[in-house]
């Protein structure tokens, strides 16, 4: 066992996978020499020389798009957005490439690659350093969404994303970057693809989230404690393909669900969760399924704005309590 | 070199031969193959045509008619592990690279038999074993991807090379940019082959760009050339020449193969926007007539150069035979072939370690 | 009163607004000399010019980025995306240009534009000119997203669209192009944005839908009157903002809710509106919250495929006896 | 022309000057125009940095220290009624175009009070009334949008210019492709300032593209070249001409600017991937020490020339007073200036017909 930040995790995911394989190799703006924005591939243009770690111009598009050629001709390439914001640049090849190439194939190809790079806010970004752009990707069949919310799993999901056959669009949420810190294993080990994880036990209420807000849902969870509300909270990990099964046993356990996410309320992949338990869940649910998010805007920079947007572990704590009681 | 052979090795599954020109051992068998080539293409475009026309077809069909030097003379001289990433007036590409015309015509037909199993239709599919890149409608943002091909044809210590298509209109895209200068940069081993027909759908050069197409090159530090791209021998010998670059490390070529498309954009299209007199001009510079006198003038006869070769009529009609009979997908199909679930993950997850509350956080 | 089609409706409301108002003009690929790849402003060339009725190289992101300086230099551009699937290679500048000026700016700036475009499936056009992709852009603030469903909304919602001050998404889907032919008024007349419509009233059981679906459900709901199932049938013409209300009331009214949309299941924006419904109108409920979608998949080409894929009546009209029997 | 007006001038609101180069009657009050606004940005940005190390700023912030001739040698010139659409590296082009260093201040600061009342920071606001259009992050994106803005200004019958800006490193980008190709097509009134700073963040230039930054004009059609971009009175010159040009009719030009990033690409970076040595040696070309040495051959006396004038050092300190002392916005307001619901609607809907059943659609 060591310590390592969820950055550290991510840096070490991908030096082992390219020691193990290879076939894995990372590209991106800035990841070479100078070891990435925020250094996650510190030290590995000396490791593996610039075959491997490839310092692009500045063309989101052909990051991805030549991420997908070499997945399609047997590499696993790793593509670094220097912040995830910059994806709609390299959109089309996303949603329209990678995701269909298996598909227009008749199942003939793979397409092994990984997306990868900073997401989120709460760090004073921005309108373009601060988005949560998941529910872009959520709704494309194809691609594999993850978002992990502890080192453990960052560094087990990226190496279960590396070896996945499929694009995988792995959001990093930059503010857990340094200031999570965690005991992980030595070996070798992954976090599969497509398992939510139950983040704490409980029996009353249920909240279901991912990313960042994991840790603001952990500490309502402590703070609701004082109430003797026991919640139970789910950190999806991978977004698509969804742990339904693990949402809906919770939920039928508590007869309460809470969704916490990032993203602006109104389209956020929130929705589609709400949607499922309306649904799926609907006999056993005791009370509405609320909804905690940003508001409807753009990411503002002014420090009282941004922290008006975020959603907060007070919003959470107050809507528990009035879910609990309803 | 037997030209009938490409087409009598042909069947269902992917084609085994290596392409024409590796085997072409002669200036005579080279002619002979890219005669054959320019038929088999022609012949095959214009029955889809003719298919069209009779309403078996159900998607956008855009002929080639009248560009056949082009992908011929491209693809006649590659090598099994060359790619080439064709676009949609480019179906005849997969015909020379060395897909079955049975498996090309189910693909437009759409049959469960089809590379794309009817999943989508013309030149959105491919078969990377013998080096076929398809395309997605979205017009060049197939160029990135030959980019990536070929580097990562270059890491796997392999000197294949990829051919890169695109419609001249083309050009105007991002993706275009991104990946010439990406390409140029890192001296990717792709020739780009520019096919200016003189139109985007109705849109004629002058509003496509300011300079002629292959001036663009430059910008990226290549070898940029226009050739006349009727005259399939002219197209040949400069990709050849580019391949043989790119092969050897030197980087990429623009090449700009002037041409005209015969037909509307699409079948559909009636074109009307341009000069009958215009298609006329251009209708006595078909690349098959040609090559043709050409080739009268060097010693083959009227025999040896049938209009086309009775094998490729055979092979067409059984093409259409086969993909006729074979049966379209089963609906359920549609939620198939999206995700790979055969990972190449080695190791399994060790057990989550007790989760470790992280101190930061509190409100 | 005069017949028009559902394509026709949408010329005339770029036509009329042309000439109304010289700051009106219409740019895109092919859409000069030969008036469009389905004809929409044909004649456009010869009536307006070429300054007004711009034929542009294939560059979606010029496109929408040329519309956005125009549009921010007091012009009111309509670009047209010869398929609405290639919005997503003009994609960057809609959701982080257009749709952030006015709030970068502080308010003191409008971007009064319209991106516009055939959309939709049902027509064998493939993966890629069948796609339904308004929920990428309903999550994004600053955008509104219109879909109309009847000739009468296409040109009214299209005027109302193009004399709105900010950046309008307006997807039209090409199924209904040609085949909804309906007669409207001759007068001048918009349809005010962010306004549902109930399509058929009923008691019983609320379907919630956009776009060529509401014909679907129309027809569903004359089928179900067979079985004395009184269905409202609301067609939302506007996306984004939504009108909640009109929603909210149905479903409060009928106690049932359906949800209806051509996008892939997983993600639409059918999500959205359910989840909207089990927080908002739970006490309401006597039933789960039933969506009715497109598979997740691609849009497939060969026809049983696409059958197989899209929803039809009958999907409706089953879901619709289940849901009201539960 | 007094060249202190500029600043007494300047106030909480939009800046009323017509620009400087307008104004100047000669070439002694060009020069000490170009000299007074090259300290004016100087003086500002180092404030800046300063502000930014006492930790009074939060978001990143982008230093063009070296590299002021280039804002100030291309805006100085403009009119009122001319456009810029500066980016990251610019923030001193708001300054000269017209921008108060009060409100740039509270920009920065991301005051209520600033132009995007806090909602972003640094260059991604501006002020149409004066002819500054803002970037997002997005590198390359604001270019088509400089286009449209150009075009938008043609079809209003007025020859206003656009000058876009962008570092060497953004010319890799898709946007930049279209956005020149349509401007070339069309003849947009734009003028194209490369400011090639020899790094994109810490991405040598040989890494960004294969050829030198002004050749990629030439695909556009362009006029394209390099000049000395640390020598103002050479940017002001070329990009004069260029700007005329446009305003003509003539179409736009591609000017690469060859300067030198002194500072790292943030603040926050050491910029350790790079030679002391190189830095030094470009510390020699600073563009004030060099109009310095120039005017002071050319006439000018020491005092004539301070370092910078008092009444700058009075605007600064008097900006960050005023932006220090603006509150920031009330967090409420997150929600508001997204959507402008003044439309300019005209007319209201007629009652909607009684609902016409579409045949098509049985079952
Ligand atoms: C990104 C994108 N925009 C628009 C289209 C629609 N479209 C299909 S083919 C075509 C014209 C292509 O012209 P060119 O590249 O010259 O090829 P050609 O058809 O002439 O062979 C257009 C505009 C598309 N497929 N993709
Ligand atoms: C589309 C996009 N990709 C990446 C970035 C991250 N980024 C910000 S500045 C920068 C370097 C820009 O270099 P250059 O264009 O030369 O301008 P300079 O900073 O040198 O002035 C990068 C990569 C971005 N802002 N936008
Ligand atoms: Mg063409
Ligand atoms: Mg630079």
């Amino acid at each position: 066992m060591h310590e390592v930040t969820f950055l550290g995790a991510i840096r070490e995911a991908i030096g082992e996978e390219m020691r193990r394989d290879p076939s894995v190799f990372v590209l991106g703006e800035d990841v070479g020499v100078y070891g990435g924005a925020f250094k996650v591939t510190d030290g590995f243009y000396k490791e593996f020389g610039a075959q491997r770690v490839i310092d692009t111009p500045i063309s989101e598009s052909a990051i991805v798009g030549v991420a997908i050629g070499a997945a399609i001709k047997g590499m696993r390439p790793i593509a670094e957005m220097q912040f995830m914001d910059f994806i709609s640049c390299g959109f089309d090849q996303i949603v329209n490439e990678a995701a269909t190439y298996r598909y227009r194939y008749g199942g003939n190809l793979s397409v092994p690659m990984v997306v990868r790079g900073p997401s989120g806010g709460n760090v004073h970004g921005g309108l373009f350093h601060s988005q949560s752009r998941e529910a872009w990707f959520t709704q494309v069949a194809g691609l594999k969404v993850v978002m992990p919310a502890t080192a453990y799993d960052a560094k087990g999901l990226l190496k279960a994303s590396i070896r996945d056959n499929n694009p995988v669009i792995f959001f990093e949420h930059k503010y857990l970057y340094r200031r999570v810190k965690e005991t992980i294993p030595d070996d070798d080990y992954i976090v599969p693809l497509g398992k939510a994880r139950i983040a704490s036990e409980g029996t009353d209420l249920t909240i279901i989230t991912w990313g960042a807000m994991v840790q603001h849902c952990l500490s309502a969870a402590e703070l609701l404690e004082e109430d003797a509300l026991n919640v139970e909270v789910i950190d999806l990990r991978t977004l698509l393909p969804l742990d339904k099964t693990t949402i809906l046993e919770s939920v039928k356990k508590t007869n309460r669900a809470m969704i916490v996410y990032e993203a602006p309320r109104t389209g956020g992949y929130g929705g589609e969760i709400a949607a499922i338990l309306a649904e799926e869940a609907f006999e056993y649910l005791d009370a509405p399924v609320v909804r905690v998010a940003s508001v409807d805007a753009h990411v503002p920079f002014s420090p009282p704005l941004e922290k008006y947007y975020l959603p907060n572990v007070t919003d959470i704590v107050e809507s528990a309590r009035k879910l609990a009681k309803y | 070199m037997d030209v009938k052979t490409n087409a009598s090795r042909r069947k269902g599954g992917a084609d085994e031969r290596v392409s024409g020109g590796e085997a072409a051992q002669s200036r005579r068998e080279l002619l002979a193959g890219l005669y054959y080539q320019l038929w088999r293409v022609r012949h095959f475009e214009d029955s889809v045509a003719r298919l069209n026309k009779q309403g078996k077809i159900l998607g956008g069909v855009y002929s080639g008619r009248g560009q056949e030097a082009i992908v011929v003379g491209t693809v006649f001289g590659l090598r099994r592990d060359d790619m080439i990433a064709p676009v949609h007036r480019d179906i005849g590409a997969f015909l020379v690279k060395g897909m079955s015309a049975r498996l090309v015509m189910a693909q437009i037909m759409a049959r469960e038999s089809a590379p794309s199993r009817g999943k989508d239709s013309w030149t959105h599919t491919g078969d990377i074993e013998i080096g076929i890149i398809g395309s997605t409608s979205m017009l060049a943002s197939s160029m990135p991807i030959a980019v990536g091909a070929g580097l990562a044809a270059r890491m796997q210590g392999m000197d294949s090379v990829v051919v890169s298509f695109f419609g001249e209109g083309s050009t105007a895209r991002g993706d275009f940019h991104e990946a010439l200068n990406f390409a140029g940069i890192h001296k990717a081993p792709c020739v780009w082959v520019c096919e200016n027909n003189q139109y985007a759908y109705s849109t004629p050069t002058h509003l496509e760009s300011p300079v002629p197409f292959y001036k663009r090159g430059e910008a990226y530090g290549m070898p940029s050339l226009a050739i006349d791209g009727n005259d399939v021998l002219t197209v040949y010998e400069t990709t050849m020449q580019a391949v043989e670059r790119a092969r050897r490390g030197e980087g990429g070529t623009v090449i700009e193969c002037v041409t005209y498309r015969m037909e509307g954009h699409s079948e559909a299209d009636q074109a009307t926007y341009r000069d009958r007199a215009e298609v006329e001009e251009w209708r006595k510079k078909d690349p098959i007539l040609r090559l043709r006198s050409h080739m009268l003038a060097n010693g083959f006869t009227e025999e040896e150069l049938p209009e086309p070769a009775p094998s490729i009529i055979d092979e067409v009609r059984d093409a259409i035979d086969w993909a006729t009979r074979s049966p379209l997908p089963d609906g359920r199909q549609a939620v198939e072939d999206i995700y790979d679930e055969s990972a190449g993950v080695t190791h399994w997850a060790s057990p989550y370690p007790n989760y470790v509350r992280i101190p930061w956080l509190g409100r």
